[in-house]
């Protein structure tokens, strides 16, 4: 093995021998470069095998056998030897990047980026002070010759301000250095480490100085203006050099340093970063400039890890696998998303969009977003996992807190851009694609889903890569090429498949939630075998979403289950985003599932209190003072997804928008994922009080709630997929509801929403669906007298309308039934009665549905709409003959699941299912008898009409009573639009837009913050050289002061 | 078994329904001075309806409105028993308790609206939306009521309701749960279709609303479950509030004044608006309602 | 009335000035001037108000007179103007973009008389009448009775008599003569 | 014709161009049948009977006598204790009265009005302007025989009849129909050509179809 020392004397040597080769040898200079860096490159790698695999011992170098500063210290172990091969393969990527403009700047120019990899190398390597100074110098200066390599003009002034800035925290570096020096007569940082109990009076200050200036390499708030100014002028090669090398080189710096300063000096460290990360993120909102967001990025992710290394004591043996992670993962992506940014042609967010016609360069978008998010299966993911349970586990919960909010900034403006990339308007010639540019852009991807299985490996919660679920989804991603009707297939046999395979293993729960997610999402796949074109990405998104539902409903470990929940979150984001004009819908729904679900990371981290292993069943165990505060967490997340109100606006956008086939999946099935997990939630934790309030009493109010304004909201709505998408809000409310009420039927209730909901929302989205497709228009006004063109669909309708109002003899009854009785033994009564109100509003909406689109007159433009495809009617056909079976025995479904939850209610059966009627503790119910009894009436009273009025004459549509007159228009004669007029004079102050108003205002509220604070970065020299100094002195006063 | 029992049941009540609603006119035209319809109007009307000779259809779903409206009226008698303690009349009680007839009385009204909007009428549509609207706020009260009433006898079977209340007449919701039968007075007014709350009809403004096409047969039909739909439902108001009946002169005697309620109010008050009643519901009747649940 | 007359004379050329009572005036104007006349009685003079536009068929003439009857609400005042215009091809400058309400009065016009309104909104299309196909009706030279016969049948047995002499057969039988 | 009436082409919402023909596509083109009445004549008396006990009045104000119709719903003549009552639709009523004279205009709805209802039906002329014209004979505008255009049971003669006489007039009716004389729809649909002819003949304007049902 060769020393790490020949890494920087491979570097040196090649640039030395680049300066004596001939000006006209540029092939062979570039040659010289990429093997220079190759070989760098194969140094670190085989130290990093020989210390990752083989268990070897750190080396000690000293250059020249004596001690710095007349000699070089470097110490190379795990960490350093990786970074090196970090530092190798993005200088060595980039060269390959800039190959073009390498040739143009000749020689001079390859040696300088081989001078500043070998620097960067260096930096992490050094061991003792004064190098560090040295490489720093070497980085800076390297730096400045990079930048100009640029075709912007803008960078010259961008180098420049670079060096300014520079030049200060050199002297700031300088005099540190002295004065520590002086003091212990030492300039090995393991040295001063050990000699920090020396440290006399003014060793602080000394070590402040030092600090400052490694940290203002780091970009801190506000002093990061010029970083900002080079990541947007130059070249994207460097600026991905940039980004990933200096930036992972100056965070070990910074990490060496703090060695020194020991544990006192960590709580500065976390506060600085935790300050860069929340606000460069804020800043980085309002950003449309692709390269400035990169740099804004760049900073607040270098922020994040500085607040890792500040809390390097609490993370203890995990501190390099979760700063690693979010390094790696950080100086991946960006480096790649740099590249990419090299392959567009402009520089508007929007413009990625060019990206659209090359799903390769989308799945490596995509990839590169995930990365930096930190989603699943990503290091980050588990990175953050870790960080959050040890940062609860110490009670840091305001920095848990902030971290988290810094990261759903972030995932908003990241998830933001990439629904541009989907849907703007896609430039003709908007890419510059270049093959090796591709190709090393693509290399990234490969490192980035290697570094996902190495962080699963890695992370002891077993490896999500392994997951047989979510392989099979990535399995969809190589067969994108195949037409869609065989992969839809392939889907369907996939979900059955697995659920015949499980069943056996799930408790009766699970069996009715698995039921209703896999077979039951089958069913609705059914109707995508309707789409002919290949459907690109339509797949691997769907399967992903199946996948994090099956393993939701596996999952034993609360880290499995937050895992299932990212997944399946991102699946369906992936899904609603296909919608034509869901672009704006899809964002407002991934940041809110993604603020959901950091807080449901914050409440596992809260109750696993630093086990590592945390099994969901020991939610039970979580005491005080912390249970009730998980329950609420947990809870809040969970609501999310069933969009109690307050935290329902996303739904009816991401609802109406989505896909025909899409709406049904994720409104009759993904928003089960919601209650799945309260049900978990209800049932290990029971009842929680809060400062003396019961928790689900509160839930209980918002259930009610929910399910007044779900509905209230329904009725006011023109476009029929956002009336179904109101009502889910509506009915979720009522699941909600049954939930909180915290009694056996309550509980039962609900699953008789999840089964009923399933049923009746997938059927009416596909029935409306249909009719969107067959008409061109989702407003209910524009249609009307469908009934005898779209029987079937009429019929699906009619048959859903009924069972989602609850009349008897389908299957709604039977939920009501049983929520009567429920409430019978609720103990807490008010609610009731907003629920009360909520039950006959449902009739409104769903009159008005049935109505607008299928009675009334039939529009001149709609006289040869057909009848909806085969596909889409064949599940609906399916639903109804589910909903009359599921109405004539509910207990075939739900006597088990009764059964099942008896223990949890001192063991006593809810009811009794024995023979033909159903008998609670107040009442009875038979819905044979009630079916037998209605249809035997029905039949007669139609036989009698037959008889009496069999020579009816069908008449046409206009054929009515007009006062005489002659209807004019079908369009004036369909009493259609503004449907409730009188109820919106008697209750429309109820639908004011509260909730709305308070988010937008909200967003609002930060961007323009972040619009106002960003004007103090001037693009001036002078002003950022003021930043610096202004950082400088306040850190000391706030910081120094307090000590 | 039962089922001849119940088509006596039937043929008792719609015969019953029938002069009960000419004697209700009768007594409205005596206020006013008039002499009043024939008692046996009502049949005379019906039978014409059936004779007519021509009729129109406009599409299956008109078709079947009378139907489901009729079937809604027959059901909701028959899922409740008429006559306290007799076996016969029990009808069909034993397939569901009082939530069954508290759902099945929008069967009918759901059926009814989907028929008349197949006739493609405006005036259909606004009737209905109308009716819709104010069937929200007025069954709210009559929901409340119900809970407390089953909650008052941790029943929610009719026939327990029943017995509880025999002993006297002290001993009916009436007077154990004054709010709650005011409460679902209240509601009662709301679904009686007489004045004020009769804006859904409004027979000069929108012809007579959601039944403005339906003629012969169909409105027959519907004629019908007119004379019989208020009967089921204030038997269901009988058997909750005020005991119940034991015997069919009993019944008659309950079922008669408690019409008489809303005949009342009927000749004395003008007609809300649709938001009006809606307020009205929700200002007065609610918190009665409120008040009872909680109290109970 | 008098002082408006005087007032309006020295703007307008008017023709003939009948005072029919305190507040009611007729003025004849000429045809050309007519539109700036109303438009100055309407925003200088205060008349805002359209009461009725009405035209009278001098047939022996060969005219048609509008009458344009204007009513200024402030001084409870109200002022004709009376237009001749010739009866054959009859049309006359429309009025509505002062008084939208004047377009219903001369579509009944145009129905009922024949008067074009060159302009004038939904002029065509039937005011009272539908599918009217013979002579405006108004016009005396149509003979309703005529138009009447031949149209609509008649019931036999229908007698008709000179309602004076009726009424005095009625009263007072054969000792008629008084 | 009314612009609104004439053929229109539409666009679909897959791009296909329609042609709409307003007057065919909105009205039923069946024309009216001669009903039999019912199969024994004992039931088709009680029917007779009871359509004689039910008039329902199409609610209708043609002329100066729908003035004349109010005070028969007063107590003072309280027509409703006859079985009389007024309908706001055309559908439910049986009993169409034409209270007073008849402009052409108004002819058309009527006949539209009248045809939307279903049979048996009958039909009133009330005052002499429904009988020869009355003080409109030399009218342009005004039918005189309502006979030529509807098949009428009963004429009740006056200018106004008085309320008394409207009361002495639907006694008649009722003789007529439970004499099974009262067969004004079959008479209509029987000489459905000859009514066509002579409603064409004078509303000049034919927009609608034959038969409105």
């Amino acid at each position: 093995m060769v020393s790490p020392l020949y890494i920087i004397a491979v570097g040196l040597g090649a640039a030395f021998l680049l300066g004596l080769l001939p000006e006209k040898w540029q092939r062979a200079a570039y040659g010289v470069t990429l093997l220079a860096l190759a070989l760098m490159g194969w140094i670190a790698g085989s130290w990093l095998w020989a210390f990752a695999l083989q268990g070897a011992a750190p080396v000690e170098i000293f250059t020249a056998g004596t001690q710095p500063p007349f000699a070089i210290n470097f110490r190379v172990g795990l960490a350093e030897a990786s970074l090196a091969l970090l530092m190798a393969l993005t200088g060595l990527h980039a060269a390959l990047y800039m190959r073009d403009t390498l040739f143009k700047q000749g020689r001079r120019a390859m040696a300088v980026l081989l001078i500043f990899v070998m620097a960067t190398c260096g930096v992490i390597f050094t061991r003792d002070l004064f190098n560090l100074f040295v490489f720093m110098e070497l980085v800076v200066i390297s730096t400045g010759g990079l930048v100009l390599l640029s075709a912007d003009r803008r960078a010259l002034g961008a180098g420049l301000k670079y060096l300014i800035v520079s030049q200060l925290v050199s002297i700031l570096m300088l005099v540190g250095m002295v004065f520590a020096y002086h003091a212990t007569g030492t300039l090995n940082i393991d040295g001063m480490a050990a000699a920090q109990v020396d440290l006399f009076k003014g060793g602080a200050l000394a070590f402040f100085l030092m600090l400052m200036a490694v940290l203002a390499e780091l970009k801190p708030f506000p002093a990061n203006g010029w970083g900002l100014d080079i990541y947007e002028s130059a070249h994207p090669a460097f600026a991905a050099l940039f980004s990933a090398a200096t930036g992972a080189a100056t965070v070990y710096a910074a990490d060496k340093l703090l060695l020194i300063g020991g544990a006192q000096w960590l709580p500065l460290a976390s506060a600085i970063g935790i300050v860069t990360f929340v606000v460069a993120n804020i800043f980085a909102l309002v950003q449309d400039n692709d390269r400035r967001l990169l740099g804004y990025s760049s900073i607040a992710q270098v922020g994040l890890i500085l607040t890792v290394i500040g809390q390097r004591d609490l993370l203890g043996e995990q501190y390099y696998f979760v700063a690693g992670g979010i390094l790696l993962a950080h100086a991946v992506a960006k480096a790649g998303l740099f590249w990419l940014s090299g392959l567009v042609a402009a520089r508007g967010l929007g413009d990625w969009a060019a990206l659209r016609g090359h799903p390769v360069l989308v799945f490596a978008f995509v990839t590169f977003i995930a990365l930096l998010v930190g989603l699943p299966p990503f290091p980050g993911f588990y990175a953050k996992w870790e960080l959050a349970h040890a940062l609860a586990a110490n009670g840091q919960l305001w920095l848990l807190g902030l971290i988290l909010f810094g990261a759903l900034l972030e995932a908003a403006y990241l998830f933001r851009w990439f629904g541009y990339v989907l849907k703007r308007e896609q430039p003709q010639t908007g890419l510059l694609l270049q093959a090796i540019k591709e190709d090393v852009a693509l290399s990234a991807v490969v490192v980035a889903w290697l570094l996902a299985y190495l962080w699963g490996e890695l992370s002891g919660q077993g490896n999500l890569l392994q997951a047989i679920p979510l392989l099979f989804a990535l399995l969809f991603l190589p067969l994108d090429w195949l037409p869609a009707k065989l992969k839809n297939g392939l889907a369907v046999a996939g979900l059955v498949g697995w659920f015949y395979l499980h069943y056996p293993s799930y408790d009766a729960l699970q069996l009715i939630f698995a039921a209703v997610m896999l077979p039951g999402g089958a069913i609705i796949l059914l109707a995508s075998f309707q789409t002919q074109q290949r459907r690109v990405g339509f797949y691997p998104a769907a399967m992903l979403m199946f996948a994090g539902l099956a393993m939701l409903i596996e999952a034993k470990t609360s880290f499995a289950f937050f895992a299932a929940w990212e997944l399946l979150t991102v699946g369906s984001y992936f899904l609603i985003l296909r919608g034509k004009h869901s672009e704006p819908h899809a964002l407002s729904y991934i940041v809110f599932s993604l603020g959901g679900a950091f807080l449901m990371l914050a409440g596992f981290a809260l109750a696993a209190q630093g086990v590592p292993d945390f099994k969901i069943a020991a939610l039970a165990q979580v005491a005080e003072p912390f249970a009730p505060w998980v329950f609420a967490l947990l809870a809040i997340g969970f609501m999310t997804k069933t969009a109690a109100v307050g935290v329902h606006i996303w739904l009816p956008g991401a609802h109406a928008e989505a896909e025909t086939d899409v709406s049904p999946l994720v409104s009759g099935i993904l928003l089960k994922a919601g209650l799945f997990g309260l049900f978990v939630l209800l049932m290990t934790m029971g009842k929680q009080q809060l400062y003396g309030v019961e928790l689900t009493h509160v839930m209980l109010w918002i259930g009610a709630i929910s399910a007044l304004i779900g509905n209230l909201l329904a009725i006011f709505q023109e476009d029929a997929k956002r009336l179904l998408a109101y009502s889910s809000i509506g009915q979720m409310g009522y699941a909600l509801f049954g939930l909180a009420m915290m009694n056996h039927l309550g509980w039962l209730m609900a699953l008789m929403f999840v089964i009923n909901h399933y049923i009746y929302k997938s059927m009416l989205f596909l029935s409306v669906g249909g009719v969107a497709k067959r008409t061109g228009t989702r407003d209910m006004y524009r249609m009307g007298g469908l009934i005898t063109l779209m029987p079937l669909s009429f019929i699906a309708t009619m048959i859903g309308i009924i069972a989602v109002s609850g009349v008897p003899p389908l299957s709604g009854f039977g939920g009501r039934w049983i929520f009567y009785n429920a409430i019978m033994t609720a103990e807490y009564r008010l609610p009731m009665v907003i629920i009360f109100l909520a039950g006959p509003i449902a009739f409104l909406y769903l009159f008005r549905l049935i109505h607008t689109i299928f009675l009334g007159q039939l529009k001149d433009e709609l006289r040869t709409v057909k009848e909806a495809p085969f596909w889409i009617v064949l599940p609906q056909m399916i639903f109804v003959v589910a909903l009359l079976v599921f109405a004539l025995v509910p207990g075939m479904a739900l006597r088990h699941v009764d059964a099942y939850l008896a223990p949890f209610f001192g063991g006593q059966s809810g009811l009794d299912w024995a023979g033909l009627t159903i008998t609670s503790e107040f009442g009875y119910w038979s819905p044979v008898s009630i079916m037998l009894v209605i249809g035997v009436i029905f039949a007669t009273l139609f036989a009698w009409l037959l008889f009496v009025n069999r020579r009816a004459q069908p008449v046409k549509q206009f054929n009515i009573v007009f006062a005489g007159e002659r209807p004019f228009r079908p369009e004036t004669t369909h009493f259609a639009w503004n449907f409730f007029a009188p109820y919106r004079k008697a209750l429309g102050f109820l639908t004011q837009p509260l909730v709305t108003i308070f988010w937008e205002t909200l967003t609002e509220l930060l961007h323009s913050a972040a619009d106002i604070l960003r004007r103090m970065y001037t693009g001036n020299g002078q002003t950022y050289a003021i930043h610096l100094l202004a950082f400088v002195i306040i850190v000391y006063l706030l910081w120094m002061g307090g000590l | 078994m039962r089922i001849p029992w119940a088509l006596l049941t039937l043929f008792i009540v719609i015969n019953y329904g029938l002069l009960m609603t000419a004697l209700v006119q009768k007594i409205g035209a005596r206020v006013g001075r008039r002499h009043g319809i024939p008692i046996w109007q009502n049949y005379i009307d019906m039978l014409k309806n059936y004779a007519l000779r021509t009729s129109i259809t406009h599409g299956v779903m008109f078709y079947l409105g009378p139907v489901f409206r009729l079937s809604g009226g027959v059901g909701l008698l028959l899922f409740v028993p008429s006559i306290y303690g007799s076996e016969m009349f029990a009808n069909f009680s034993f397939a569901g308790d009082l939530i069954l007839a508290l759902y099945f009385v929008f069967f009918g009204t759901l059926g009814m609206a989907l028929g008349a909007a197949e006739s493609g009428h405006p005036y259909s549509a606004i009737g209905i939306t109308r009716g819709l609207s104010q069937m929200t706020a007025a069954e709210l009260p009559f929901a409340l009521a119900v809970f407390a009433v089953a909650l008052q006898y941790q029943t929610l079977s009719v026939t327990e309701i029943v017995a509880a209340q025999q002993g006297g007449v002290l001993h009916w919701t009436l007077f154990t749960n004054p709010l709650a039968v005011a409460a679902a007075m209240m509601s009662f007014l709301g679904s009686m279709m007489r004045p004020p709350f009769d804006v859904v009809l409004a027979p000069q403004e929108i012809p007579i609303g959601p039944p403005t096409e339906y003629h012969s047969s169909f409105l027959a039909m519907m004629q019908t479950n007119r004379a019989l739909f208020p009967v089921a439902k204030i038997v269901v108001y009988m058997n909750l509030f005020f005991g119940g009946a034991g015997s069919w002169p009993e019944f008659f005697l309950k079922v008669f004044l408690i019409y008489m309620v809303s005949a009342f109010v009927g000749v004395v008050f003008p007609r809300f608006r649709v938001e009006q009643s809606i307020r009205w519901f929700l200002i007065w009747a609610v918190p009665l309602g409120i008040l009872a649940v909680v109290l109970v | 009335m008098q002082q408006l007359y005087d007032t309006l004379s020295q703007r307008f050329s008017l023709g003939e000035f009948t005072r029919q009572r305190a507040d009611l005036a007729f003025i004849t104007v000429g045809a050309v001037r007519l539109h700036a006349l109303l438009r100055h009685l309407r925003d200088q003079e205060g008349f805002t108000h359209l009461v009725l536009l009405t035209a009278v068929d001098w047939l022996e003439d060969g005219q048609f007179q509008l009458t344009y009857l204007l009513n200024n609400r402030a001084k409870c005042q109200d002022l004709g103007l009376r237009v001749m215009i010739a009866r054959d091809n009859a049309s006359m400058e429309s009025i509505h973009d002062l008084w939208a309400a004047a377009a219903t009065y001369q579509r009944e016009l145009r129905e009922m008389f024949g008067i074009d309104f060159p302009g004038s909104p939904r002029l065509m299309d039937d005011f009272i009448l539908e599918g009217w196909n013979a002579a405006p009706p108004y016009r005396r030279d149509f003979d309703t009775l005529e138009y009447a016969r031949a149209t609509y049948r008649e019931r036999p047995g229908r007698e008709t008599r000179d309602p004076a002499a009726h009424m005095k057969q009625q009263l007072y039988g054969d000792k008629g003569d008084v | 014709m009314k612009e609104e009436l004439l053929k229109r082409i539409v666009k679909t919402p897959d791009g296909q161009e329609i042609e709409i023909d307003p007057l065919r596509d909105y009205y039923c083109e069946a024309g009216p049948t001669v009903q039999p009445p019912a199969y024994t004549a004992i039931i088709e008396k009680l029917f007779n009977w009871a359509r004689s006990e039910s008039l329902w009045i199409l609610g209708f104000g043609t002329g100066c006598g729908a003035i004349e119709m109010r005070p028969l719903m007063t107590p003072r003549f309280d027509a409703y204790r006859y079985g009389i009552q007024w309908r706001p639709t055309p559908r439910q009523s049986n009993l169409f009265v034409i209270s007073g004279y008849l402009s052409v205009k108004t002819l058309k709805r009527v006949i539209r009005s009248y045809e939307q209802m279903q049979g048996p039906k009958y039909v009133v002329g009330l005052g002499s302007c429904t009988i020869n014209g009355g003080m409109y004979w030399d009218s342009y505008n005004t039918i005189k025989r309502l006979d030529d255009y509807l098949p009428v049971d009963v004429y009740i003669a006056g200018c106004m009849p008085r309320p008394e006489a409207l009361l002495a007039g639907f006694e008649e009716l009722k003789k007529i129909i439970r004499a099974g004389k009262a067969e004004g729809a079959n008479q209509y649909a029987a000489n459905f050509d000859w009514y066509k002819a002579n409603q064409k003949s004078v509303i000049h304007d034919w927009d609608m179809p034959d038969y409105n049902w």
